[in-house]
């Protein structure tokens, strides 16, 4: 396992890197700066020259990009251009909201979508099935900009029993967290949920249909155990590999889910950042992406060694 | 526990006095920006709790005293003398003097600080202290816009003013004293137990929370999370009127003003009468009524009821007249325009901006829309590359009218985004600004301007926009200095 | 019924739905009773309702199938009409199944430790885990798989293809059933495995008086294993008796048929074998009438009319009568004896000219993933000369390099070392322009049917293929070429519009030998071309490839583990084990003098199909009554 | 040697040449329901001329007009716009969009896929391309682009063509390294076809089967990413309409008028349950 983590590191880092040339690039082509950003609607060139002498914005390309590598390497991410404060403590702040909403929200896409998946494969009666159906239809077909306006109203404006938005930590008050971290955690699950549902459904009715089922159930082993012993360790693999893609999927939906639910969570910054074009926080939290991207990838695939015993690390 | 009751406004009007206490919560669309802390930002509410400035305006723009206790004019109107309250400590228990004063000042007319009423604090040019607590400020030419630079310029802590600029340490002599700052999350506040004003304020503390979502919004003042907001669109707004909890209070004095930027040096633009077109072509009430939600002032002029300049004619000067547009495009000897259309690509400016479009092509304008973000945007406004016609908002048509040309970039006689130069728009302006004329010649004066305004039409003024306050009912004494500074000194929950 | 009468099946019928609505009648009328302890074999070529009636068995039949009608009585209790409840309690528990294809049978994610627990724990055998583990070992040791403990948590693909299949026979007896029914548990093994596997079933059959019902196509295999024999065709059975009087003296036309396909490892080389000519019927349009009267020499006009019952035979000389069943109307009359399969027929061929193909040192080595992967060594130093019009047959068990060395002699892979000569010409690493001309000349048919042909492509342009990379003939050139290539291999033009799924598998290997003839090679390699298919379809092909060489010449690579198969096309046979050539010879001299210890081993695990002067080794002394 | 009856012994579907099963996915119940609600969605884009009686961007005063208002079927806008109009245009709209960018992205998936299928060291990159584009949040790429280029179709079409290109050159490139392994890619080089043409004429056609299912369900993700560029402000320049812009400027009417979001939301659950039944339909046939 070591052997497999150590062989991926070349071109994990391959990635880092040509990720951080085009982060850098895209940010120098998007056009607007942060100097321009910074000065306010009314501000004459010269408040723009000075802000612009400020930021350092004057440099060459190059110079600017080695800055904030070399920053990165020596674990300073920099200040933040048109926020406030240290990029670093921006990020961290941000991450801890987003690690919270993105792992909750994981645990319902796991949750909902082996629920869609197994009741759409297996369950006998016609309208669980397309009670199933309907849903993860729903859930693909509903945008969660409008999933989340209307959670809200019937949970914090109808019902009054969660609230409409915001953010408390898991740490400090981890009760009234959960309650603030339910809407959006669902919000942001559901298509994912809906799509590892599809997924898991097809696996389970492949499975269901392969001769080692035939064996158990000539064993007279029960339905129950061959659906969860027999044919869902087999759907799981490929539904790994689809979790770990649709993890990059939740952590960049969040912009959207996170403004809903005035969560202060990555995506808010990312969007904020953007729009002010506060280039250092845009560029060290598009690289973190990445690189969590490229970690997710990583245990995505000794994970599904770990769940197939066919493939070995060796 | 549960997050909801936490935060629920549980009780109803008792008491109806004043009283000590309690929590506001107050939800904000975007957050503060410490870079920004001299300049006008969008979001400047947490001013006035942190710091105070030196007069605060009544409506009808006579200064009243806050840090400064009385002041005289020289007769020639080149120098003022303030006197300073002598009682002020700033949050970390030093004293307030003149010094203060001086520095706020000159960080003022540094350009970094991207302060809008920076032309109004470089026309001080000399400090003379007497004492801790008087100060006279020598002026370059006598202004008229002086106490609109006091109502602005917050004193903050001269030692601390980096530090102020990173967000790490806001130091004033405020009634709330910020205790943290999480970027992205809100403001947390707690009362200023040594402020000057004594028994002031009521309220514990005030949070300020972060929800950049229109909807969000809403629904945060709908379940009771947070008490009181002034950023609630228009168009968000229907849900919010009939509710019981919460009471909806308009102030008419005109924060910002919907326009129509016309690049005059794009022909045909650069033909008045063409401009005049496009004014009588829009539909103002329409726009109100759809785009915002019903809640400012139709108005061809950029002054809110409250200005010195405000006057009906100048309100009306442009209604909607679809065949007179027409008309007059015809005779600058145009049936059918094609222009680009700039706006910010957020929701409620598109919705304006399609409005526009639409009755502009009723009048033989055809425009195509570029949504834009607001930082390229922004790169465009000030950077002159707007294209022929944009749409925005523009601020500082509340305080003295001199300013509006001064400090508004849009209208700035020297610079502006609408290229437009006249020798005559010139000389008004600064005629208006350096004018001892008080009376009825200063309304001569600013009369001359809003017809200069109208007549060009390169800014073509649609509707003011007042701040609108939307507070829980049992919340009294909020107001807001002309700044859109929150003032909550004398705020308190009733029950 | 009598007391020893377990299973007994009554007029049994199962019916499919095609895609097309199209009913398929599987099964038809199937009645026969099992005893305890007895063992049964059931036979039929492929498609012929073997499978479908062991499933219905246990109700377990896929997709759209369904028990028309009929009784499946176990002790009495009618399974056919039973709840799923009761069902799981027979499942496992009473009858033990094992199937055919030990790849794909065991669950790829679970240990086989884990595999025997959950059949252990379906019947409540074992009272812990622990209880449970312990069982699980003794009964992977009682299928023979050493070191059983340790292995317990080993997964499939741990195991080899004999292996896996000893496990779904230890999962089957975990519930201690009273009948084990086996479908074509060896069919996928070569001869030793085989051979192992079938000593276990008697071993338990009698250790345990397990009642055994063994699924095959292989005559070898009844002879061997099996006191009754059924034999099935087109879904019904035609004929029921005793092994030694059904295969010795075959009353129906069709076992007839199917004993003289079946090669003889004592048959001399040289020889042809008759298949049965013409295909099975099509289930779907079943008419009244036998069904094999469409393909047989004797069929009378009331065998076209009217469906023949299973009825007792009358009694041969040497024979109590009454002992063998079948569903013919002319062999409920008949006396004596179908007429014997005729001796095998020397064919004339024309001598092996001059060498055309040298192999020398030939090494080739597989390199398993990753960088510690295991390698195997699948030719080590192979040397062969192959003569024009000459056949060489290559044997040798599972994995012993034949397929590899077909690969390499056929450029599909290329050596690791050695050298290749074609004609003269050194070709071992041919540049691309040479690779080319070179495989104009040796051409390959594949080991499976089923994979080698391309699923969207038509006969017609999989044949065309190598007509097109050669650039011979133009576009109405190449399609003449084609029907005249389908044709030889005896198939029709209009097979050329049809996809491969719509083949028989003995007729995508016919489409394969077209297609590898296509550019007129001079060498053809063939690889296992019939190890898939069953024995009336084996003739055939066998008897297609014997043509082709004389009307050709060609050089023929025959490749097969069933060594009686070799040995009756081969001038030469040449013996691999574990990626060497461990003897070599004329065919007769191989077979009848074996040098090497392996060689006498794979001839000595052979089991012949007809036990001519000795009856089958009878494991079971119940003979029915 | 024996004659040979053109009947097949194997059992499978003897009588007729099977129907390619494509065909018979779309035949099935399923395929068929999926179908049909699929083409009500797509007429009802074509024929938006026809049955909107109002263009899609006239304004009136008439603001957020209900259901069923004389004129106005379904009502009207918050800028007095017709909303059949805004929905039938938007569908237009949508589906303008969705034609152009996954096609696209398929293709540049499946010629990278190609690429990487030449050399394994083309293959690494490729692949780590893919994982680059992958790691990018869609969103923020989204903003990123339109930034960039302007706003209007292209940006839109281009996300989600680049989204689209890593699932399907993924897919691509996996079957295709299956498929290689299979006995007849051999069989058809051992023939003595180029490389080139194994690769297009033999590997190919097979290696595509998850690639029409994937398009099924590609189709769909690219509508909730038009929905979420317009919520964004990134999409479509407006006035045009599209199912996301209409849906987007309902939001803040929800729950005072629900009819707003009506129309563009059941037209995406059509199009989503259509697409998906076809896709299952698909792959149930494609599995036989
Ligand atoms: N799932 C199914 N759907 C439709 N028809 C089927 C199905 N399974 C089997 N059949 C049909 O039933 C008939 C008998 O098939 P069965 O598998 O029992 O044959 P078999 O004798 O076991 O052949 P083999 O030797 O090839 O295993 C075949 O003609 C086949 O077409
Ligand atoms: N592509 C491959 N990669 C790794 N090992 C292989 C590969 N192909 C074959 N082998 C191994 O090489 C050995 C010889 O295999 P080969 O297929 O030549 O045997 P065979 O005699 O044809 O067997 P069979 O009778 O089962 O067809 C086996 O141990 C097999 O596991
Ligand atoms: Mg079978
Ligand atoms: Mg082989």
């Amino acid at each position: 396992m070591r052997g497999h983590v150590l062989r991926r590191l070349p071109s994990a880092l391959l990635i880092l890197f040509v990720a951080s040339l085009v982060i850098f690039a895209v940010l120098r082509l998007v056009p607007g700066d942060p100097a321009t950003s910074l000065a306010g609607p009314d501000a004459g060139p010269e408040t723009v020259a000075a802000i612009r002498e400020r930021l350092g914005l004057d440099d060459s390309l190059p110079s600017q990009y080695l800055h904030w590598i070399g920053g990165l390497l020596t674990g300073d991410l920099g200040p933040s251009y048109a926020i406030g404060g240290q990029s670093a403590d921006l990020i961290s702040d941000g991450l801890g909201a987003t690690v919270e909403l993105t792992a909750a929200a994981l645990l319902f896409v796991i949750a909902l979508g082996t629920a869609f998946g197994v009741l759409g494969a297996t369950a006998r009666r016609g309208w669980v099935r397309a009670a199933v159906r309907a849903l993860t239809t729903g859930a693909l077909a509903v945008p969660p900009f409008v999933t989340g306006v209307l959670l809200v109203l019937l949970f914090a404006v109808l019902l009054k029993v969660l609230p409409p938005g915001g953010h408390v930590s898991l740490l400090t008050a981890p009760d009234l967290a959960v309650q603030y971290l339910l809407l959006p955690a669902l919000c942001l699950a559901l298509p994912s949920a809906a799509v590892l549902g599809r997924y898991l459904k097809d696996g389970i009715e492949r499975a269901l249909a392969e001769d080692y089922v035939r064996t158990a159930t000539a064993a007279g082993v029960h339905p129950r155990r061959l659906l969860w012993r027999h044919a869902l360790p087999n759907a799981l693999p490929p539904a790994v590999t689809l979790l770990g893609m649709q993890t990059g999927h939740l952590l960049g939906g969040a912009v959207l889910v996170e403004a809903i639910f005035a969560w202060p969570g990555l995506g808010q910054l990312a969007e904020q950042a953007l729009t002010r074009r506060d280039y250092p926080v845009v560029q060290d939290l598009l690289l973190l992406l990445v690189t969590v991207f490229v970690v997710v990838q990583l245990i995505t695939d000794l994970v599904y060694a770990w769940l197939d015993p066919r493939i070995r690390w060796e | 526990r549960s997050a909801v009751s936490e935060t629920g406004s549980a009780g109803q009007e008792g008491s109806a006095g004043p009283r000590r206490g309690g929590t506001v919560s107050v939800a904000i669309n975007s957050d503060f920006t410490p870079s920004l802390l001299f300049a006008q930002s969008s979001q400047s509410y947490q001013h006035r709790l942190i710091y105070n400035t030196l007069t605060r305006y009544d409506d009808r723009l006579t200064p009243h005293p806050e840090l400064a206790t009385s002041w005289d004019y020289a007769a020639d109107g080149r120098s003022i003398t303030l006197r300073l309250r002598s009682d002020v400590t700033f949050h970390d228990g030093r004293p307030f003097t003149a010094d203060d004063v001086i520095f706020a000042v000159k960080n003022l007319q540094n350009p970094a600080r991207a302060a809008q009423l920076r032309s109004t604090a470089a026309v001080i040019t000399g400090f003379d202290k007497r004492g801790d607590h008087e100060l006279v400020l020598r002026l370059a030419h006598r202004v008229n816009n002086l106490f609109d630079l006091f109502e602005f310029m917050i004193i903050t802590d001269r030692n601390s003013v980096e530090e102020a600029l990173k967000g790490t340490r806001l130091n004033g002599t405020g009634p709330f004293k910020l205790t943290k700052w999480s970027p992205g999350s809100g403001l947390s506040f707690v009362r200023n137990d040594a402020y000057w004003l004594k028994d002031r304020p009521y309220l514990d503390a005030v949070e300020f929370r972060v929800v950049s979502q229109a909807d969000a919004l809403v629904s945060s003042l709908r379940t009771g999370q947070s008490q009181l907001s002034f950023q609630v669109p228009g168009r968000n707004l229907a849900v919010l009127k009939d509710h019981p909890d919460l009471t909806i209070t308009p102030y008419d004095t005109g924060a910002g003003a919907t326009y129509l930027g016309v690049n005059t040096t794009i022909a045909p633009l650069n033909d008045r009468t063409v401009r005049q077109a496009l004014a009588y072509a829009v539909d103002r009430d329409r726009l109100l009524a759809q785009s915002l939600g019903g809640y400012g002032l139709a108005s061809a002029a950029p002054w809110p009821k409250s200005s010195p300049a405000f006057t009906e004619t100048g309100r009306t000067h442009y209604t909607h007249d679809p065949a007179n547009a027409r008309q007059l495009l015809k005779s600058a000897g145009h049936t059918r325009l094609d222009l680009p259309l700039l706006h910010l690509a957020l929701p409620g400016d598109t919705a304006v901006a399609e409005s526009l479009q639409y009755d502009l092509k009723q009048a033989g304008v055809h425009v195509t829309l570029q949504p834009t973000d607001p930082a390229t945007a922004q790169k465009n406004l000030i950077s002159q590359k707007m294209p022929a016609l944009w749409t925005m908002s523009h601020g500082f048509a509340q305080v003295q009218p001199s300013t509006l040309a001064v400090s508004a970039y849009p209208f700035n006689e020297a610079r502006n985004t609408s290229k437009f130069h006249s020798a005559e728009y010139t000389r008004v302006v600064q005629q208006a600004w350096t004018s001892p004329a008080t009376g009825a010649a200063a309304g001569r004066l600013r009369q001359e301007i809003s017809d200069i305004l109208l007549d060009e039409a390169f800014i073509i003024d649609l509707v003011i926009r007042g701040n609108v306050q939307i507070a829980a009912r049992r919340l009294h004494g909020v107001t807001l200095n002309k700044f859109s500074y929150l003032d909550l000194d004398h705020a308190y929950l009733a029950g | 019924m009598t007391a020893s009468e377990l299973l007994e099946v009554r007029g049994l019928d199962v019916e499919f739905t095609a895609p097309d609505g199209a009913a398929v009648r599987a099964v038809r009328d199937v009645s026969f009773t099992l005893r305890r302890g007895e063992t049964l074999a059931v036979v039929g070529e492929s498609g012929s309702g073997k499978s479908t009636t062991a499933l219905a068995l246990a109700r377990m039949l896929p997709g759209t199938g369904r028990i028309r009608a009929g009784q499946v009585l176990l002790d009495g209790q009618d399974l056919a009409t039973a709840g799923p409840q009761e069902l799981r309690q027979v499942r496992g528990a009473r009858i033990g199944m094992v199937f055919q294809d030990p790849m794909t049978a065991l669950n790829p994610v679970l240990t086989a430790g884990a595999h025997l627990d959950e059949a252990l724990r379906a019947h409540g055998r074992g009272r812990d885990k622990a209880a449970r583990r312990a069982r699980a070992a003794e009964l992977l040791d009682l299928v023979g798989i050493p070191d059983a403990g340790a292995r317990l948590d080993d997964h499939p693909h741990q195991f080899s293809g004999g292996q896996r299949q000893r496990i779904l026979i230890a999962m089957a007896l975990a519930g201690e059933p009273d009948v084990l029914v086996a479908d074509e548990p060896t069919t996928a093994l070569d001869a030793t495995v085989q051979d192992q596997i079938l000593t276990l079933l008697g071993d338990l059959n009698r250790r345990t008086g397990t009642a055994l019902l063994l699924i095959t196509h292989d005559m070898g295999v009844v002879a061997r294993s099996c006191a009754r024999v059924l034999v099935m065709y087109g879904g019904t059975v035609v004929e029921d008796g005793p092994t030694a009087e059904v295969l010795t003296r075959p009353r129906h036309p069709y076992t007839a048929g199917l004993l003289a396909a079946v090669p003889r490892l004592s048959a001399p080389s040289g020889t042809r074998l008759t298949g049965i000519p013409g295909a099975p019927p099509d289930l779907a349009r079943l008419t009244e009438g036998c069904a094999f009267a469409a393909r047989c020499a004797l069929a009378e006009d009331r065998c076209r009319t009217a469906t023949p019952p299973l009825a007792p035979t009358p009694a041969v000389p040497g024979e109590e009568s009454g002992t063998v069943r079948a569903a013919c109307w002319p062999a409920a009359e008949r006396h004596e004896p179908l007429p014997a399969a005729p001796p095998p027929v020397p064919i004339d061929r024309p001598r092996p000219g001059a060498v055309v193909l040298t192999a020398e040192k030939l090494g080739k080595t597989y390199r398993g993933r990753g960088r510690r992967g295991r390698t195997v060594t699948a030719l080590d130093g192979v040397s062969l000369t192959l003569a024009a019009g000459e056949t060489l047959g290559i044997v040798g068990e599972s994995g012993s390099g034949k397929s590899t060395l077909a690969r390499v002699l056929a450029h599909a892979h290329p050596s690791d070392s050695g050298t290749l000569r074609l004609g003269g010409r050194d070709v071992t690493r041919p540049a691309r322009r040479e690779l080319h001309t070179v495989r104009r000349s040796v051409q390959m048919v594949f080991q499976d049917p089923y994979a080698s042909l391309n699923p969207r492509m038509t006969a017609g342009e999989i044949i065309a293929e190598p007509l097109h990379a050669f650039g011979i003939g133009d576009r109405a050139g190449r399609a003449r070429r084609v029907e005249e290539l389908l044709l030889l291999v005896g198939l029709e033009p209009g097979a050329a519009h049809r996809r491969p799924r719509s083949f028989s598998g003995g007729q995508r290997q016919r489409i394969g030998i077209a297609r590898a003839l296509a550019p007129e090679p001079s060498v053809l390699v063939c690889d296992e071309p019939v190890s898939a298919l069953d024995v009336s379809v084996q003739a055939q092909i066998v008897g297609l490839l014997t043509d082709l060489q004389r009307d050709l010449g060609l050089a023929l690579i025959f490749i097969a583990h069933d060594l009686a198969v070799v040995r009756q096309v081969s001038h030469r046979i040449a013996v691999m084990h574990r990626g060497r050539i461990v003897e070599t010879g004329t065919a007769d001299e191989v077979c009848e003098n074996p040098a090497d210890p392996y060689t006498r081993a794979l001839l000595a695990a052979a089991p012949e199909p007809v036990p001519a002067a000795h009856l089958p080794r009878p494991r079971n002394t119940q003979v029915p009554a | 040697m024996t004659a040979t009856a053109p009947l097949p012994a194997t059992g499978k579907r003897p009588r007729t040449a099977p129907r390619h099963p494509y065909r018979a996915a779309l035949a099935s119940a399923r395929g068929r329901t999926g179908l049909v609600l699929v083409a009500l969605v797509v007429l009802a884009g074509l024929l938006a001329p026809l049955l909107a009686g109002h263009s899609p961007t006239d304004q009136s005063s008439q603001s957020l007009a209900p259901l069923g208002t004389p004129g106005h079927p379904l009502g009207t806008d918050d800028l007095g716009r017709d909303l059949l109009a805004r929905l039938l245009y938007g569908t237009r709209a949508d589906l303008g969009i969705i034609v152009l960018s996954v096609p696209l992205g398929a293709l540049l998936g499946c010629l990278f896929a190609l690429l990487a299928a030449v050399h394994p060291v083309l293959d690494t990159a490729v692949q780590r391309l893919f994982d680059l584009v992958l790691a990018f949040p869609g969103l923020i790429l989204a903003l990123a682009v339109t930034a960039i280029l302007g706003p209007g179709r292209l940006p839109v079409v281009l996300v989600i063509a680049l989204a689209e290109i890593p699932a399907f050159g993924r897919l691509l490139r996996g079957g295709i390294l299956v498929e290689r392994e299979r006995e007849y890619a051999t069989a058809a080089r051992v023939g003595g076809s180029s490389r080139i043409r194994v690769l297009t004429r033999h590997i190919l056609p097979n290696a595509a089967d998850p690639l029409v299912v994937q398009i099924a369900v590609s189709l769909t993700v690219a509508v909730f990413v038009e929905g979420a560029m317009s919520f964004l402000g990134v999409g479509v320049r407006p006035p045009q309409p599209t199912l996301g812009s209409v849906l987007s400027q309902s939001v803040p009417y929800l729950s005072d008028a629900p009819h707003f979001a009506a129309g563009p939301l059941i037209t995406v659950t059509a199009l989503v349950l259509g697409l998906s039944l076809i896709a299952e339909a698909l792959n149930r046939e494609i599995r036989r």
